[in-house]
């Protein structure tokens, strides 16, 4: 294998572990869990995007010919992690869990609890 | 390696077994799907561990074991089938029998207050 | 004969892409499940809006990469950064988006770019109520979101 | 006819798969059609498979064509055709009382009862040890689905025991077969047998370890003491049709017993020859033990039956424990007997407690019968034939079971057990006989509803077997003989299954 | 340097494993544990195709594809039962 | 063929001839009915001459070789006597029974059971063969349980007959025993062959065991003490039955066994001792009860019990002379009894009672039958010039003839004598008691002469009586002679059958027994004044209370062991499970084997630390259940690494995604069963359980370890080298599902579809519980569809389709193939479901599960049967590569035809299950109360 192909795959790499490991910091570390939300949903997906282009250039440089289909998996991911995390979201309103103490528009949880429309006097 | 891997299976199958232990239904399905998994591991290690193995033809330079991994294939798709007839049938249990004790009565000395979440009808 | 062009393009390039091969047997399979699966599940589906502007969706879709990946730099250093610093609060963005296609996209844009987290669409769809990490300007970031991303999808959607 | 072996799984398995499509899955008149007509060429297959073994000898089939040890085989000697016969009669005949109405009560019982013929044939039929659980599986799930058939708190409480136990036996078999497939390498069961006998030190005492899992496996099934408990419930629980079909389920334990501990552990293998035989003396008398308790305690015509059938358990495995060649011929002989008089009690049982209102079928005063001579006759033979009284085929059994025991300490445990057992019999049964039919108070229950013709000629086929079971006792028993005596020869049923095995 | 870098990216995931059982074992809430699976999944994908480079293998790409599909499937189940209780309805 | 083989079924066709002709008249019944046996009686007596003059006739036809039964029929000298006993007295009895039941009884069907019994009993007697022999004991078992319980409405009935039942049953099957150890220490069943034998069966150590068992059998029969109580209860049948089968047949069967076992059982020590003494005290005790019944059919059958003493006695007694009394004994016993039991039936027919505080005076309404009964009653009496009389004489002699008590001995005649007395006392009682002493009190009816031919069979009986008690040597000499020749099996010793012998000590003996039972009788109410001061306890009462007490220890015993839980029945399997296993184990001298092990590395050990913690914190948090799911979803992911690393990609593929249907179903489970549950097993149950649950989990670990570190050979090097050039494909482990061991997957397959037709039937008849709110009481969300969630899963959709249809088609060369594609599939649907809910699905897609999985399991089957056209067999596979322009080299298996049946049977099952559930609980979903 050449040398900057593995340079490149190992940057990947690298990349790719140190935000998957920064998502699930953030998942133990952060105090409430609408914080928590933000670390796997973005940390952790650019985390496995780059493990997965690691992938791609290893798998293409072994089979000699161009592997995408790791794509595919970044696809999938892009597509549902946001709803994951929206459903988690729900749960979380729906059982009225703390947020953290300073979170700003506290008042609103349960307005966006309800679904019912914003009222624009409360966010000031 | 083969240490590890059998404590664990060890392992799984004491959880297993303790669960099927339980008096409740759930705890039961719970221990015989771990009890499985040690079944499935078990099956597949007796034709031993092999790594960087898989036998597919061509893709590697010596294969693994191929005939306990198709047991252990049939074996899972027969757990699934037999996990979800009982989970199925423990509810029907508890429409039927009023409780989820694996015995249809609850133990007499102590009241069940979980059922208070159930008996909307 | 197409009842979802848009999908059966996708699928016949993800066929493609799972194969990693262009060869001609490849290819007529592809062709194949592109016709086949959209026709399969076509039953399955609500009336979506049709794409009008497919090059502002490709642009749309790698200006999103470009944000995401700066978006997770950013929030990466929120959180290895010390907790008491963050401000995290509850936004609710005003959209006008008339098709669940286009709210979903917008959200889940929202969602995977800046430090937010769409938590949930009003009943009357009048409203995104979102989750961000570090607030530090309100109206700064719902002026963001609908210049940033409802606004190419309202056109791209062309509603 | 080069395909007959498979046939008597094959024909349950299309006509179950058939009659869950369209048109037959719509209406019940053609499901009762196909089910009969499948029954019945099932029946024929059968027995002209029966003839062709005996004449011609051992039938192996390659499915796939995969030669032995490599795929799988089915083995179609005189003592799996014999029970696969059996179980075919006992089908027919259990489909044909059903088809009255008792087939009623929810879906899919058809095609159900279908799969678990197919299941139990395939467990009989098959010569590849893997394939044996996965037909222990099919048996099994069939037999779970059938049980919750036409509902009821009881039912439920039942299969909730039934299933849960046999998951644990099934979690139980697996671990064994990965001790015996990591031991041997292989899973074909003449092969193994060939291979048992090479095993030598510490593989052969972690092969026994495998081999003892498998006999707690098929103890359950056949319901041997400490793993009996399931039985009494389950039996007396299933509606008519299912407990009946379930007779043979035991024997499906028993039987594999025979096929593994008398052919792969048995007197040939060597380090672990006749490993299973001190465990299963023990468990042995202990079932005919409880059994013929049970048979005491028992309050209902339902329960008694089943209780019997653990005593039937309990002389199988001591026929089993005793390995010879004259106790396997015994326990074939009576396994036909008991399998077919214990399903037609099951199915008597039914129509009594059908015309005793509320009574059902305890042993209580009740309502008078509408039909009381037929069912009394019924009866009698029924009763008759499983006290093991002449002129009814229990006799034969028990007497060539008896004549199986070969030395002194044999005789004195195992025939007062018999014995006292068939007391216990007859004391129950003449009791319940008595108080069914002549205690009686008031006049016929207005919910009495007559037997039907189907229903009768069900129980009729199963009772006359009994008979007809006596009366051609000789040739019956030389059959069986002459099939022990194939189990027991491993040049036979081992070399000769594995053409290129070197001896 | 491929090995080594596998190595250190495996022991990366290694510690994010921990975290993420962590969080779902400390909870507190249930929806803490559904995220902490969630990303559970996330980071076995990684796993597996790290694994994949470390053995130059293409067989384990079908199982990352797998756990990226289903993995979202069941937690959206499981949100969909802290929501509403019957999932399918 | 041989008469003999044929001769005894004549009865038993004749079973069917009252049934058959019950529609005609009474008397065509009866008369049709006697034709058969008439027929028989006569065949019998046709060898009379030639078995007089020593022949004996045998024949046999092969039955049941196995277990030494064959068809076999003798006529000597002792069957012949039976047989002219069973046939003679059976064909009187039909007459008697004509006039004796009334219009309500079924006549045919009595006499169905009457022949049957004759049928039993000329088996017995005629039996070559000593499995054939116990053969048709049982049979008179069960036939007299018929007659006894005839009139089974009455309770009496019902429990003589059982009890009668199961005291001679029990005997049966003592008998049984005894039969087969003689047959086996003889090395034959053939009867004359074990007669034959008697020195070695003598000498063998399994005598003493032959002979308990064997006169178990007869004793039991033959009401002999300890076993007498059945005896008086069967008096519930009607009085023909007794009649005939406690006078003259079925008790002597004991008898009958005796004397045809008398060569080769008796003369021994232990035969006089047990024989004697038992007929002994059965003589003197049946005698002694027989005077204070007040019944009349009581006192016959307690003078009958007391009779078959007598008989044993001489049996036991061990001279020839013996013998020759007991066989002359037995004819009398007959005659004088089946007479006195028809004349206590005419009485009771026409009086209406049997209780002799009723009857009296009744020599003024029935004066004929009165003489009849009385020169029946001395005859019992043993009163000159009646048969009774000479075989109580020759008794008298014998009993001073015997030694079989040593010095002792001389106690059997005192007694004998004493015997003697109640016999005379009980028949006097017999006639002055009825048909003297007053008049009638109370009878429920007048009484009058019965109907002419009633008497006839009474007549004839007396006549005998009279006839041999005077000329006996020229009525029953030949007949005696023969009897007794066949029963010692060799010729008899001579003696007179005179009435007049001169004044002897047996002369003394009848004549102190004549005059003390006379003073007896008259003395009588002192003794029964004696006799009152002993509590009667009813032997019916006292049987049933055994029989109760038995059953109800044997039910708190069931109930104890069976108690319901089946934590204790799964405990109890898995015990004996490791006392199994352990038990072997133990014998392995090192755990670890010869193989090399491979390296450890972190990721392997990460993985087993979080799967370890995983599995201990499903088991801590087990109550809490949602949590419990998910560390088992967790378990479920690092097993499916653990199959991907260990190099099994397929098992990691389908471990991925059956666990994800698991975890859906468990949670669908979740929501109908209660969240948590309370902590309930006692610490001590905790403690047992991880005990246990730690040994298994040792043993299985243990084992695991074992086997892994050992070299194994196997079969699977096949499978390598064949995947290619037989199966077609190249991912071996595919090749084996599909085609070498496809079968097993057609199996598995259908195991699915089972369980999803079993799980539907389940759910159909389901009432569910379905909380409105939380386990903590908060109500459910309203958004039912969550917006996001709809529209990403309908985008999902054709994605999964196609990634399944990928897994699909290459899963026979690389990890994949019809089941996880299947489930793929089912996975996608489910999505739809949980995103949409189920009507939404209802009116979008018309897909029927359940004709799904009925084509894919036929698919599967057929692609199978598809080979028999090639002359292969089953499941057969055939491939081939083809080549198209533009496309190249392609491959076309049966295989796939399978794994298109498994692919939609999977689908089929996976949402049967679920969309019905899911249906159910839609429809049945109760209303929502926030109650928040
Ligand atoms: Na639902
Ligand atoms: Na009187």
């Amino acid at each position: 294998m050449p040398f900057y192909l593995e340079l490149i795959i190992c940057i990947a790499l690298i990349i790719g572990a140190v935000f998957l490991l920064v998502g699930s910091y953030g998942l133990a570390r952060l105090p409430d869990i609408y914080m928590r939300l933000h670390g796997p949903t973005k940390a952790s997906t650019l985390g496995i995007t780059g493990v997965l282009a690691a992938s791609m250039i290893f798998q293409s440089h072994l089979k000699g010919a161009f592997s995408v289909q790791e794509l595919l998996i970044t696809l999938f991911l892009l597509i549902t992690a946001p709803v994951a995390a929206h459903m988690i979201a729900k749960t979380a309103l729906h059982y009225r869990l703390d947020s953290l103490e300073k979170t700003k528009n506290q008042d609103m949880v349960e307005t966006i609890r309800s679904r019912e429309a914003h009222n624009n006097s409360s966010t000031d | 390696m083969e240490g590890i891997y059998a404590f664990c299976v060890g392992l799984l199958t004491a959880c297993g077994i303790f669960l099927a232990l339980r008096g409740r239904t759930f705890s039961v399905v719970i221990g015989l799907t771990l009890l499985s998994y040690a079944v499935n591991l078990f099956l597949f290690a007796s034709g031993r561990l092999k790594i960087d193995a898989a036998a597919v033809l061509g893709q590697s330079e010596q294969y693994s074991d191929p005939l306990p991994q198709a047991l252990v294939l049939t074996a899972i798709v027969i757990g699934f089938a037999m996990t979800a007839f009982v989970v199925i049938l423990a509810m029907r249990a508890r429409a039927d029998l009023g409780n989820d004790h694996v015995d249809g009565v609850l133990p007499t000395n102590e009241t069940d207050t979980s059922h208070r979440s159930g008996g909307s009808h | 004969m197409l009842p979802m062009p848009f999908h059966s393009l996708l699928l016949f390039i993800v066929w493609l892409l799972l194969n990693n091969s262009f060869s001609a047997g490849q290819i007529v399979l592809a062709t194949f499940f592109a016709l086949t699966i959209p026709w399969l599940v076509t039953g399955m589906r609500d009336e979506q809006p049709k794409i009008r502007k497919p090059w502002l969706a490709v642009r749309y879709f790698f200006m999103v990469l470009k944000d995401i990946l700066v978006a997770n730099i950013q929030v990466a250093l929120l959180i290895i950064g010390p907790v008491k610093k963050l401000k995290p609060g509850f936004v609710a963005v005003p959209i006008h988006l008339d098709s669940d296609l286009g709210i979903t996209i917008l959200a889940s844009t929202v969602s995977l770019t800046p430090g937010t987290v769409s938590a949930e669409v009003s009943k009357d769809k009048a409203w995104l109520y979102i989750h961000a990490l570090h607030l530090e300007n309100e109206e700064e970031l719902i002026n963001d979101i609908k210049q940033r991303y409802e606004k190419p999808i309202k056109e791209i959607f062309g509603c | 006819m080069q395909h007959l072996s498979i046939f008597p799984i094959l024909i349950p398995l299309l006509f179950g798969a058939i009659m869950l499509l369209p048109p037959i899955s719509r209406d019940l008149t053609s499901q009762r059609i196909s089910a009969v007509t499948g029954t019945l060429l099932l029946l024929i297959s059968s027995a002209v498979l029966l003839f062709k073994v005996d004449h011609e000898g051992v039938q192996l089939y390659a499915l796939g064509g995969w030669q032995a040890p490599f795929g799988i085989a089915l083995v179609a000697d005189r003592m799996s055709t014999l029970l696969v016969s059996v179980s075919s009669f006992l089908a027919f005949a259990v489909m044909l009382f059903a088809i009255a109405g008792r087939d009623k009560g929810g879906a899919y019982f058809h095609p159900l009862f279908m799969f678990q013929i197919m299941g139990i044939n395939g467990a009989f039929l098959t010569g590849d040890i893997f394939n044996l659980f996965v037909f222990f599986e099919v048996l099994l799930i069939a037999s779970y689905a059938l049980l919750v058939h036409s509902g009821g708190k009881q039912k439920t409480q039942a299969a909730l025991h039934y299933v849960i136990l046999n998951l644990v036996g099934s979690s139980l078999f697996l671990f064994g077969l990965g001790i015996l497939y990591g031991t041997l390498g292989t899973l074909n069961m003449a092969d193994m047998a060939i291979k048992v006998g090479q095993l030598e030190g510490e593989t052969a005492t972690l092969a026994k370890t495998g081999a003892l899992l498998l006999l707690v496996v098929f103890g359950l099934k056949a319901a041997m003491l400490p793993m009996h408990f399931w039985l009494p419930k389950t039996y007396s629980s299933a509606s008519a049709p299912v407990a009946a079909l379930f007779a043979i389920m035991t024997k499906v334990g028993i039987y594999s017993i025979f096929r593994v501990f008398t052919l792969i552990f048995g007197d040939e293998a060597g380090e672990l020859a006749n490993i299973a035989t001190p465990w299963l003396w023990a468990l042995a008398l202990l079932t005919i033990t409880i059994g013929t308790v049970g048979v005491f305690a028992s309050p209902s015509l339902k329960v008694l039956s089943a209780n019997l059938v653990m005593v039937s358990s309990g002389s199988l495995l001591a026929c089993a424990a005793i390995g010879s060649e004259v106790a396997t011929s015994a326990a074939l002989y009576y396994m036909v007997h008991s399998t077919l008089a214990s399903a037609g009690l099951f199915l008597l049982a039914d129509l009594l407690a059908r015309q005793r209102g509320k009574a059902e079928d305890r042993f209580v005063r009740s309502r008078a019968f509408l039909q009381p001579r037929l069912l009394g006759f019924g009866f009698a033979i029924s009763a008759l034939s499983l006290i093991g009284m002449p002129p009814l085929s229990g006799f034969v059994g028990k007497v060539m079971m008896l004549q199986a025991t070969q030395t002194t300490v044999q005789t004195m445990w195992v025939w007062p057990l018999i014995l006292i057992g068939s007391l216990a019999a007859l004391i129950t049964l003449s009791r319940a006989g008595t108080t069914l039919f002549w205690r009686h108070s008031g006049s016929v229950a207005p919910e009495a509803e007559p037997a039907k013709a189907t229903e009768i000629a069900g129980i009729a086929l199963l009772l006359l077997a009994s008979p007809v079971l006596v009366l051609f006792g000789g040739e019956i028993s030389a059959f069986t003989l002459q099939a022990a005596a194939n189990v027991h020869d491993i040049l036979f049923s081992a070399y000769g299954l594995l053409p290129g095995a070197i001896q | 340097m491929l090995t080594i870098t596998i190595t250190i990216v495996a022991i990366c995931i290694c510690i994010a494993l921990f975290l993420n059982l962590w969080r779902l074992l400390e909870g507190p809430t249930v929806s803490d544990r559904i995220l902490a699976l969630d990303t559970m999944y996330i980071n076995a994908i990684a796993l597996i195709l790290l694994y994949g480079i470390h053995m130059g293998s293409v067989l384990y790409f079908e199982a990352a594809l797998l756990i990226a599909m289903l993995g979202f499937v069941s937690t959206a189940a499981l949100c969909k039962y802290l929501l509403r209780g019957d999932i399918i309805e | 063929m041989n008469t003999l083989i044929w001769l005894p079924f004549l009865p038993l066709l004749g079973v069917f001839v009252p049934l058959l002709s019950a529609r005609f008249s009474r008397t065509a019944c009866a008369f049709l009915t006697a034709t058969l046996p008439a027929f028989a009686l006569y065949l019998v007596l046709s060898y009379a001459g030639e078995i007089f003059q020593g022949e004996r006739f045998q024949a046999a036809l092969p039955w049941i070789p196995s277990i030494g039964l064959e068809l076999a029929f003798r006529l000597d000298g002792l069957a012949l006597l039976f047989a002219i006993l069973i046939l003679g007295i059976g064909l009187l009895v039909i007459l008697y029974a004509r006039y004796y039941l009334s219009a309500q009884d079924s006549i045919g069907k009595f006499y169905a059971y009457l022949i049957l019994f004759m049928f039993a009993m000329l088996g017995v007697v005629m039996s070559d063969n000593l499995i054939q022999l116990w053969f048709f004991w049982e049979l008179t078992s069960i036939s007299s349980f018929l007659l006894i319980s005839f009139w089974g409405h009455k309770t009496d009935a019902r429990k003589g007959a059982r009890m009668a039942l199961t005291v001679t049953g029990a005997g049966g099957l003592a008998l049984l025993a005894g039969l087969l150890i003689l047959g086996n220490t003889v090395g034959s069943f053939s009867l004359q062959t074990v007669l034959d034998s008697g020195d070695l069966i003598k000498a063998s150590a399994s005598y003493p065991v032959i002979v308990v068992l064997i006169l178990l059998g007869a004793f039991t029969k033959s009401a002999q003490f300890p076993f007498h109580f059945w005896l008086p209860n069967a008096m519930a049948a009607p009085t023909p039955v007794s009649a005939y089968l406690h006078s003259a047949t079925m008790v002597k069967a004991g008898i009958f066994l005796m004397a045809r076992f008398y060569p080769a059982l008796a003369n021994t020590d232990l035969w006089f001792l047990i024989v004697s003494l038992t007929g002994l005290a059965t003589f003197l005790m049946g005698a002694y009860i027989a005077l204070f019944q007040h019944d009349l059919k009581g006192l016959l059958a307690n003078s009958t019990i007391s009779h078959l003493g007598l008989i044993t006695l001489l049996l036991g007694m061990g001279t020839d002379l013996a013998a020759v009394a007991a066989v002359f004994h037995i004819i009398n016993h007959a005659t004088f009894k089946a007479s006195l039991f028809m004349a206590a039936g005419i009485i009771d027919h026409e009086s209406g009672s049997r209780d002799m505080r009723q009857l009296n005076g009744l020599w003024k309404y029935m004066p004929y039958t009165a003489t009849l009964a009385m020169v029946a009653s001395a005859s019992m009496a043993g009163v000159p010039l009646m048969n009774g009389f000479l075989s109580k004489e020759m008794f008298f002699t014998e009993t001073l003839h015997q030694a079989s008590l040593g010095s002792l001995s001389w106690f059997i005649p005192v007694l004998a004598t004493l015997g003697g007395v109640f016999a005379v006392a009980y028949s006097m009682r017999f006639i002055h008691d009825v048909f003297f002493n007053g008049e009638p009190i109370n009878l429920p009816k007048t009484p009058h002469e019965p109907p002419r031919y009633m008497r006839v069979p009474v007549e004839i009986l007396v006549a005998l009586c009279l006839v041999v008690g005077i000329v006996p040597s020229l009525v029953v000499g030949d007949l005696l002679y023969s009897a007794a020749s066949a029963t010692l099996n060799t010729p008899a010793p001579t003696y007179s059958l005179a009435i007049w012998h001169g004044f002897n000590f047996p002369l003394l003996m009848s004549f102190i027994a004549l005059i003390g039972g006379l003073l007896m009788y008259h003395f009588r109410s002192h003794l029964f004044k004696f006799q009152s001061q002993f509590p009667a306890n009813d032997p019916k009462l006292v049987f049933e209370g055994v029989i109760q007490s038995l059953s109800s220890k044997a039910q708190r015993f069931i109930a104890l062991t069976e108690n319901g839980s089946l934590q204790r029945y799964i405990f109890l399997t898995l015990v004996l499970a490791l006392i199994m296993t352990a038990s072997s184990l133990m014998k392995l001298n090192a755990t670890a084997g010869q193989r090399p092990e491979l390296p450890v590395d972190a990721l392997t050990i990460t993985a087993a630390v979080l799967l370890c913690i995983s599995a201990l914190a499903t088991v801590i948090w087990h109550r809490k259940r949602l949590i419990a799911l998910l560390t088992l979803s967790v378990v479920g992911l690092i097993v499916s690494l653990a199959f991907a690393q260990f190099s099994a990609p397929d098992l990691a593929l389908t471990q991925l995604s059956v666990e994800v249907v698991t975890v859906i179903l468990l949670i669908l489970a979740l929501f109908f069963l209660p969240q948590k549950t309370l902590k309930e097993s006692s610490p001590r149950r905790v403690v047992r359980d991880l005990s246990l649950a730690s040994l298994i989990g040792g043993v299985v670990g243990t084992i695991c370890y074992a086997l892994m570190t050992r070299p194994l050979d196997t079969i699977s090097t096949f499978f390598t080298e064949n995947s290619k050039t037989g199966g077609g494909g190249t991912n071996v482990v595919n090749v084996i599902l599909v085609d070498f061991r496809g079968f097993d997957t057609l199996g598995e397959i259908t195991v699915l579809g089972i369980a999803a037709l079993g799980i539907y039937k389940l759910i159909a008849r389901m009432r569910l519980f379905m909380p409105s709110s939380n386990e903590n009481g908060l109500a459910w969300s309203e958004d039912k569809n969550p917006l996001m969630l709809s529209i990403i899963s309908q985008s999902l959709l054709p994605l999964a389709l196609l990634v399944s249809a990928y897994i699909f088609l290459r899963g026979h060369n690389m990890p994949g193939g019809g089941f996880i594609a299947g489930l793929i599939t089912s996975v996608a649907i489910i999505q739809q479901y949980v995103a949409h809910g189920v009507e939404w699905i209802k009116t979008r897609v018309k897909l029927d599960y359940q004709i799904m999985i009925g084509s894919g399991i036929s698919i599967a089957t057929l692609s199978g049967l598809g080979s028999w056209a090639f002359g292969h067999t089953f499941l057969s596979s055939w491939f081939d590569y083809f080549y198209l322009p533009f496309i190249g080299k392609f491959e076309l298996a049966s295989a796939m035809v399978f794994d298109l049946g498994v692919y939609l049977t999977v689908i089929g099952a996976t949402m049967l299950i679920l969309a019905n559930l899911g249906q159910l609980t839609t429809s049945e979903r109760p209303v929502q109360k926030d109650n928040d």
